[in-house]
């Protein structure tokens, strides 16, 4: 196996940036979510719920069609995001976050609102009485308890956002150093009659990238059961 | 100044293996840093649009490349239908199949037998679409039909014949020539179908350094490269 | 002072009482299945009458035709369920700080010894539920419920799993403590643990109360 | 919104036919190895914990070119498959079924695993003092308290496998009523400079499908909790 | 007979327990934390005992020196759990019913009809457990182990969630049981409840046996 070349490692890089911001910042919101779906009844929840999914019944280069005409320099919300609060996704690493969320959102929330549908509520009663306030209900005994599945949906969010790959490019092209992750240098590189090696090499980094995550949050789930069960 | 000296290229994927040799030289010659995106030309069409930060965009066929310019962000003047391929009939390395002569009333349909015949999708991959109104105007179009197997890409369509998945395949001749897995075994007529152009342009967003990359698009340091993938030079190089 | 009328609909049961206790230890007395728990969780707030009111020292916690409903957490009611509801991501020692926490009281540390050394737990403190033994968990259920400082306790047998000589222990300091001033309502099916403790007595049946004094009713 | 060409209409009853093979097929194997990841421990156990998260982290473009590699006509267990049961994956509709399997094959995993680690051991300690067997405690206490999570992973797993089309296209190719789906339509479309308005209207129709499974999902998954949770 | 002849250590706790019973009901007695549910748990299979031999009836089984263990399912021996572990998902009438389907027995409603009798548990058979008050839920768990007519019953507290009343209509058909021929391990910490039961009293005290013999040793 010859050498990772500076360019591959910029996707690399970039990948890890990218996949690693777009599962920190989903996750909150994958949170409040999951915790919505599961726990409250309101009218227009089954419309909620299917938009979440969207993403996952879309064909990846609609989503991010969708994203470049809302997001995009141009786009409904990318020019009033861009014009008052300076922010940009266009063709930026930032979009590619933004696409790598969305396309794995529903893969975290999923995990998420059943771990919380599972919590016991006898022990939010409990907490209750003891003058938890609601949030403080869920901070201190449903979140914790629903742990495996915030670990659960992060890794699956995860691991998507790192083969991601026909939201982004559609979105924020495949710019080598801006936008070019690792899932769209190994497209780059398939699209080239000679590039199979270099996409095979590309192709064993995201699954040592994979596995690392996956070790990771083992351990983390290892712990988090271990706490629940006591023993 | 550093603005200045750098480039983004919006490219069609499967210009990658040439135009990568091409912005080498380039880059050497000039001290320009060259970027390249390379996607499919729909969504790099749809890209600049939406306002990408492209300087140069070079489509794989003509519709993307007019649906651009209609889009009023492409300066207009620059384009220049730079490079010209042909589309041939290749089948398995090991494959009994050869020397075909592909002329009218030319019945492939009998020659896939009871195996599929791979291209580009005929409704989006431009090869696909050039194969199917190459058919059409031989007469072999209807036959054969429900033979084909419309792959993602060129490459993908490659891939199948490559492996024997697929008997027959119909694909650029750049391709074909750099595919060890297949050979090939007729060359469509040029008068069979449109022809098949890959222009290129500025944007209307452009750096001035554009215009300069262009002209190097057309010289003879970038001709030889660009023959050496078996492109056809549709225009007179500068030197 | 205590006051509830309530009416409450469970599937074919239905709980219908009726009652003010002055009393400090107000002692719920009945017959499994006779509407006890379900009655101590409408007074907690856990669950809503159908139709009444329950008040506490004049204060208003439930009115169903004013619309009255304060909330489980703003009761300041301490609960020791009879099922020990404990934590089983928090030790011990998390367990029973729990309700100083969210009620941000100041650390007693002399209160936590003197309630872990008569709860005998004291040894408990890094343990997890999960490796405590039933009676040990229900000891911890009333040490936390004891150190959040409620106004009033609830208790649903919280003597039920344990052993004679550890009930002999902790009933005094439950009657200390109702002698200190926290009125409490306290379930059981054992009348003799409710003539040490209770200072009145509600007898239900079936979802109706059938008798109502002091502890004389227990014959 | 004009008509629903013929086309399109096979289209649609092929990513249904799709759709529901997958998911059906890949189930049950969801469930065992689910449950092997949650309550077993084993050598390789990270391996193949990472094996079926690959799909996911990998361009679904690499997916199917492994499949091709794999179980093509000429592929290794493709050829033997055919020489020998006779059972053809390659340009056929159960190819299709077969790259959505496997695609959504992590999403069908996950949830049902979680499902099984929380359900309490207590209650199968309890099944196994009844004389159950231990496949009697897994069919009749485990996994009937994991249903909610063997439900969600059948919907995001479905979900996937309406929306998928990189894995697939490039697997079996795109043929009109054998192996076009939806989704490879919908990608066709939108290639074409003025396809925009008939992929508009087949990206609404995979929207339905997907509300509709959705809101089945939900109302079973409703049921499950009420009959878990006894109110 | 039964055997028991076993160390195991739980975190700090060490049980040391070494006991023979011919009784056919052997009572275990002993504070809360002495070791009476662990020490059940390995008679019923569920914990493996760290050294030691179990025996039942002269079949063994557990020897760790020999590395037998039978497994749970295969040691018919009823169990009634401290905390009543019935199937959220099935109904009382399915919960009770379990153990005659697992183990393949016919059904036999006269049984099913006596025993829900007895436990004044006919009129909850289509409800679900979480809609049980806590002693409704203890009794079915005991009609449960009672109905999968195994050869030795173990019972951990059962009767611990009960008012007197039931008690006294339950205990008098446990003592018939005995007579009948099924031997019982019976925990509790209710002396009168084992004089009247028990044949044969263990008395566990800190994880070690401290007394052995007739009810006579129920100081
Ligand atoms: N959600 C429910 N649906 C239907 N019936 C219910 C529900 N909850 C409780 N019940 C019934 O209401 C009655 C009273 O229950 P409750 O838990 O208040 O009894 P309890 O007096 O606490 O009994 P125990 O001493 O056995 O705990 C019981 O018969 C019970 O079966
Ligand atoms: N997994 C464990 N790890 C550490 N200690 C444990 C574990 N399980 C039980 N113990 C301890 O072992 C002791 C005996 O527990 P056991 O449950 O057998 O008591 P018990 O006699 O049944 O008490 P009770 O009457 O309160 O139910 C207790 O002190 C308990 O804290
Ligand atoms: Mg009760
Ligand atoms: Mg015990």
């Amino acid at each position: 196996m010859s050498e990772i070349s500076p360019a591959e490692w910029t996707a690399i890089l970039l990948s890890l940036r990218v996949a690693i911001m777009a599962t920190l910042v989903a996750t909150p919101f994958g949170i409040g979510l999951a915790w919505l779906l599961a726990r409250r009844e309101f009218w227009g929840k089954s419309v909620l719920d299917a938009l979440v999914h969207l993403p996952l019944v879309l064909p990846p280069v609609v989503t991010g069609y969708l994203l470049l005409l809302t997001f995009g320099r141009r786009g409904l919300v990318g020019a009033w995001l861009a014009d008052n609060l300076g922010i940009v996704f266009a063709f930026r690493w930032t979009g590619a976050a933004l696409a790598c969320g969305i396309m794995s959102f529903p893969l975290l929330v999923r995990p998420i609102r059943l771990s919380i549908e599972a919590v016991d509520r006898r022990l939010e009663q409990a907490s209750s009485t003891l003058g938890a306030a609601p949030w403080q209900v869920f901070a201190t005994v449903t979140l914790p308890l629903a742990l495996p599945g915030v670990l659960a949906g992060m890794v699956l969010g995860f691991a998507k956002a790192i083969g991601e790959f026909g939201a982004t490019i559609t979105f924020v092209s495949n710019i080598p150093g801006e936008t070019q992750t690792i899932s769209s240098a190994i497209y780059s590189l398939i699209q080239a009659p000679d590039g199979d090696a270099a996409a095979g090499r590309l192709v064993l980094i995201s699954i040592v990238i994979a596995m690392g995550a996956l070790i990771a949050s083992e351990w983390f789930a290892r712990r988090a059961t271990k706490r629940l069960h006591g023993n | 100044a550093a603005q200045e000296k750098s480039l983004t290229i919006f490219a069609a994927a499967s210009m990658k293996n040439a135009l990568d040799e091409i912005d080498a030289a380039y880059a050497a010659k000039n001290g320009v840093k060259i970027t390249v995106s390379y996607a499919a030309s729909s969504a790099l069409a749809r890209q600049i649009e939406q306002g990408a930060p492209a300087d140069v965009f070079i489509s794989a066929d003509i519709d993307w490349m007019d649906y651009a310019i209609g889009k009023k962000t492409i300066n207009e003047p620059s384009r220049v239908n730079l490079l010209g391929n042909s589309i041939v009939l290749i089948a398995p390395k090991d494959s009994k199949i050869d020397n075909v002569n592909i002329g009218p009333g030319f019945d492939l349909s009998r020659l896939a037998g009871d195996g599929r015949i791979a291209t580009g999708d005929v409704k989006s991959v431009p090869a696909g679409k050039y194969a199917k109104a190459a058919l059409q105007k031989l007469g072999s179009w209807q036959a054969a039909e429900q033979k084909f197997a419309m792959a993602v890409d060129v490459r993908a369509a490659l891939t199948l014949v490559a492996r024997g998945e697929a008997a027959l395949g119909i694909v650029y001749s750049t391709d074909a020539k750099a595919e060890p897995g297949v050979k090939v075994v007729g060359t469509f007529p040029a008068d069979s179908h449109p022809a098949i152009i890959y222009p290129v342009a500025a944007t209307t967003t452009a750096k001035p350094q554009a215009l300069n990359y262009l002209a190097f698009l057309r010289s003879t340091a970038a001709k030889t490269i660009f023959d050496k993938y078996g492109f056809k030079f549709l225009v007179s190089p500068s030197t | 002072m205590l006051r509830v009328d309530v009416t409450k609909q469970l599937g074919e049961f239905s709980l219908e009482a009726s009652f003010e206790s002055q009393g400090r230890v107000t002692g719920l007395f009945g017959a499994s299945g006779a509407g006890k728990t379900s009655l101590i969780n409408m007074i907690a707030g856990l669950m809503r009458p159908d139709r009444g009111v329950i008040a506490l020292d004049g204060e208003t916690l439930d009115d169903t035709s004013a619309g009255v409903h304060v909330r489980p957490h703003r009761r300041r009611i301490g609960y020791v369920f009879q099922d020990a509801r404990l934590f089983p991501h928090l030790d011990v020692r998390q367990n029973l700080d729990y309700g100083r926490r969210m009620n941000r009281l100041a650390t007693d540390s002399a209160q936590l010894t003197r309630i872990t050394d008569l709860l005998d737990i004291g040894g408990l403190l890094e343990r997890r539920p999960g490796k405590l033994s039933g009676g040990e968990r229900q000891r911890v259920a009333l040490g936390r419920a004891l150190l959040s400082k409620p106004r009033l306790l609830l208790l649903d047998e919280p003597l039920g799993s344990l052993d004679e000589g550890r009930k002999e222990e902790i009933l005094p300091y439950l009657v200390r403590l109702r002698d200190e001033g926290i009125p409490m309502v306290y379930v059981s099916h054992d009348a003799a643990e409710l003539r040490q403790l209770a200072t009145q007595i509600v007898m239900l049946k079936h979802g109706r109360v059938t008798a109502l004094g002091g502890v004389k009713v227990l014959t």
